[in-house]
């Protein structure tokens, strides 16, 4: 056997990616968040999305350009107090925000990934954030269930993949590309590198390649992709 | 070992079984991701053309399986679900129990073969457990059967005493109802419809009649010529 | 900062577990499987014990002897048909064995690692597995209530760690160490080569040192260890 | 940037922040594994002693978090949850998020210091959403707050407009009920106790009464001697 080549051209996957789609970007900050497949998402100018995504990036950067393109119907995030945009755009009622607890948020993506339908937890259980879920009772804690998240598509940033779609992450760039990459019905990778299967270790790759159906390898780094002076 | 070190086994032969296995081999079509069962069903890994583009995985933590290894040039942390030593093809991937089955269950496994203590017309599988005998348990096999797109059984047509296994019902507790869509045996091939069994490839030497006599409930026999494997 | 030290001798790691404890042993038939840790947990004679496995080892290796020793009371596990032994005990009454389906052994294991109470899945809800299960209905299914597994004690075996505990396991040995390595009070390691913090690259550690408790260093690798002629 | 390259910040110095900051990371004990929050917690990483035997956490996916590096020598990919650029250690680990708050659900965070909106006297926290006006999101703070064995805060006394952020009853929907146990403020630390805040340290320059005037609850002030950091 061999294993199959997904390489796919940048335009080429990004247009699989319907009007009115779910979609997952990985990313935490600058690191993991895959700046090129966004800005090719921009420029093909997909409308009404859904995105689901930890952070909304900082003013001018990733998903902002898609926010102040008028492109995204609804957020599901954790954290958007960096991009001053973001918040404007919630505060004025043009942009749907759900906010999850962090790590219930990579939960439900996670169960989504796994084929489960729903965690079982106490995060959040006596806050705000518990409002409108299910609850369930055990050992006489009052506890929520939070259903499985999963997206049309998701976009995840690798710092390296082969061709069958296995990849590999640096440092904290790891973060949510990990869990999204499991959870869509279609994953579109970018690479900073890709080369032939058998260039990962098969012991060093982070995401197995068998959950991906697209790799798009990025031919240069804009800008966004750098040192951020603040 | 590299994969060009491991030449596929041809199939055919004298050996009933090693026909079922090629037979069932040629059941994996280019781009498929599949998982083979513990037991008859590991043993296809060695029927496979090199040049096929399709990726094999084994529920311990491995995606890209290649041939098995003779115990002289084993790996000894490199083994199937089985326990059978096996090799990497370029591009393999490890991983854990928890992603392993990640994978099974989110729907990226496109064909399940799976061992069978029983088998009903309706598609309901048993292969777990004999109560008080003989109750290995399911390993992975529920969430197999339950979860690849497409599920298909390889098993002798009958037990060791000579009894059917594919029935009008199961009488053994379920692994999982209804997901059984093809069954490899080494009397033929059988498909499990709407109507119930449905012959549609012999094995050598075996007669329609001879299936039928051998199948614990009614064998619908097509009009038309039954390939022979 | 300095990472502390978690390098511990085998018999004082092993000494911490407690007549009655539950325990989970790593491994998916040799591989992963914590072998020197079993040796010691058999010779320091500990009784009235629960392991958490996957399967049953095979006669005369790892949890066989304590299997056979009589220092098991409870098995909770996916398949033990390789061993004729636990079949046997398991026939005749005095191990008792609680079958689980793979996938979801490993997911509530991981649960019990992940913090969470539960989660909630179609998996097997229509077989005898789900026989005294919660249920809890979704979109008109009825799914099943899986809990949470956590263990006092957890009995894991890497290909390499640091003094910290960070760990890497090789090839199909990683399996239930993984989730395992996280889902008990106290984790103790054994691994084949033990160095100093730094020895394993930070995008290479498959368990976080701290999950871990102990790590201790294997002097050598028994017979078990090796390939299995059958 | 290895870690003998960055020498740890001296406590003291005039700036009431830095003082506080520095005062804040003699909360770390050895062999502590601990969380700090984004805003003013994260500096505390530049005040630690390097040979002190603890584990710092980033809920972005590391730990053995080492020093912050300066622009120059920065590390693209390698940030803390706040966006500062930082260094590994000897034995740092990265992982990705599902893992990152496994670690701090199942328990082995010992320690986490978090910035804060309000700090109720029984405990309750808000940190994440000012409704109407800016509501950041709650980020790692929820299960940070509910899930480490030792909750404290590190804010300013008060807000921006003088008004105090210690409150009898917190007035923005919560982060986490109950669970502080201890403040540091440029003013003091405030212990919260079944009584109520409790007077605990001075900062340089600062008498116990201003404390109290900066308090929006009763502040228990004890008859022995105040400490000054």
């Amino acid at each position: 056997m061999k294993l199959p080549d997904k390489s796919t051209a940048l335009e080429e996957a990004v247009a699989r990616i319907p009007d009115g789609a779910t979609v997952m970007v990985g990313g935490f900050g600058v690191p993991g968040t895959p700046f090129a497949l966004l800005h090719e998402l921009r420029r093909q100018g997909r409308k009404d999305l859904t995105l689901i995504k930890n952070d909304a990036n900082e003013a001018g950067m990733g998903i902002d350009h898609l926010l102040t393109g008028g492109q995204v119907r609804r957020l599901i995030s954790t954290h958007i107090g960096l991009n001053p945009n973001a918040v404007a755009l919630m505060n004025a009622g043009t942009l749907e925000v759900e906010f999850c607890a962090q790590g219930i948020l990579a939960e439900r993506i996670r169960a989504g990934g796994a084929g489960l339908r729903a965690i079982v937890t106490d995060i959040g259980a006596d806050t705000d954030l518990a409002e409108g879920k299910a609850r369930l009772e055990m050992e006489g804690q009052r506890l929520l269930v939070e259903t499985a998240l999963r997206a049309d598509v998701a976009l995840i940033h690798a710092a390296a993949a082969d061709s069958f779609g296995n990849l590999a992450y640096l440092a904290t760039a790891r973060n949510f590309n990990v869990a999204m990459a499991m959870a869509a019905d279609t994953v579109i990778a970018e690479a900073e590198t890709l080369g032939p299967p058998g260039c990962l270790a098969p012991d060093a790759v982070h995401t197995p390649g068998v959950f991906v159906d697209h790799v798009v390898e990025l031919s240069e780094l804009s800008r966004e992709y750098g040192v951020v002076r603040r | 070992m590299a994969l060009s070190d491991v030449e596929p086994k041809k199939p055919g032969g004298a050996d009933p079984r090693a026909r079922m296995i090629a037979r069932a081999a040629r059941e994996i079509a280019p781009g498929m991701v599949v998982n083979l069962g513990i037991g008859l069903p590991t043993r296809v890994v060695d029927y496979l053309p090199a040049d096929m583009p399709a990726c094999l995985h084994t529920e311990n933590g491995m995606t890209g399986i290649g041939p098995t290894r003779p115990y002289e040039t084993a790996d000894r942390n490199l083994i199937d679900a089985g326990g059978a030593y096996i090799s990497t093809v370029p591009g393999s991937a490890y991983f854990d129990s928890v992603v392993s089955f990640a994978l099974v269950r989110s729907g990226r496994l496109d064909l399940t073969m799976l061992g069978a203590f029983e088998v009903a017309r309706n598609g309901d599988l048993a292969n777990w457990k004999i109560p008080g005998r003989f109750s290995p348990g399911a390993g992975g096999a529920i969430e197999l059967a339950q979860k690849a797109r497409r599920v298909v059984v390889m098993t002798t047509h009958t037990d060791r005493k000579g009894n059917p296994k594919l029935l009008e019902r199961c009488t053994l507790p379920l692994t999982a109802r209804g997901h059984v869509a093809r069954i490899f045996t080494d009397l033929a091939v059988v498909d499990v419809t709407p109507q119930g069994f449905v012959l549609r490839e012999l094995a050598q030497g075996i007669s329609a009649a001879q299936v039928a006599g051998a199948t614990g409930a009614p064998l619908h026999i097509p009009d038309t010529d039954i390939p022979i494997f």
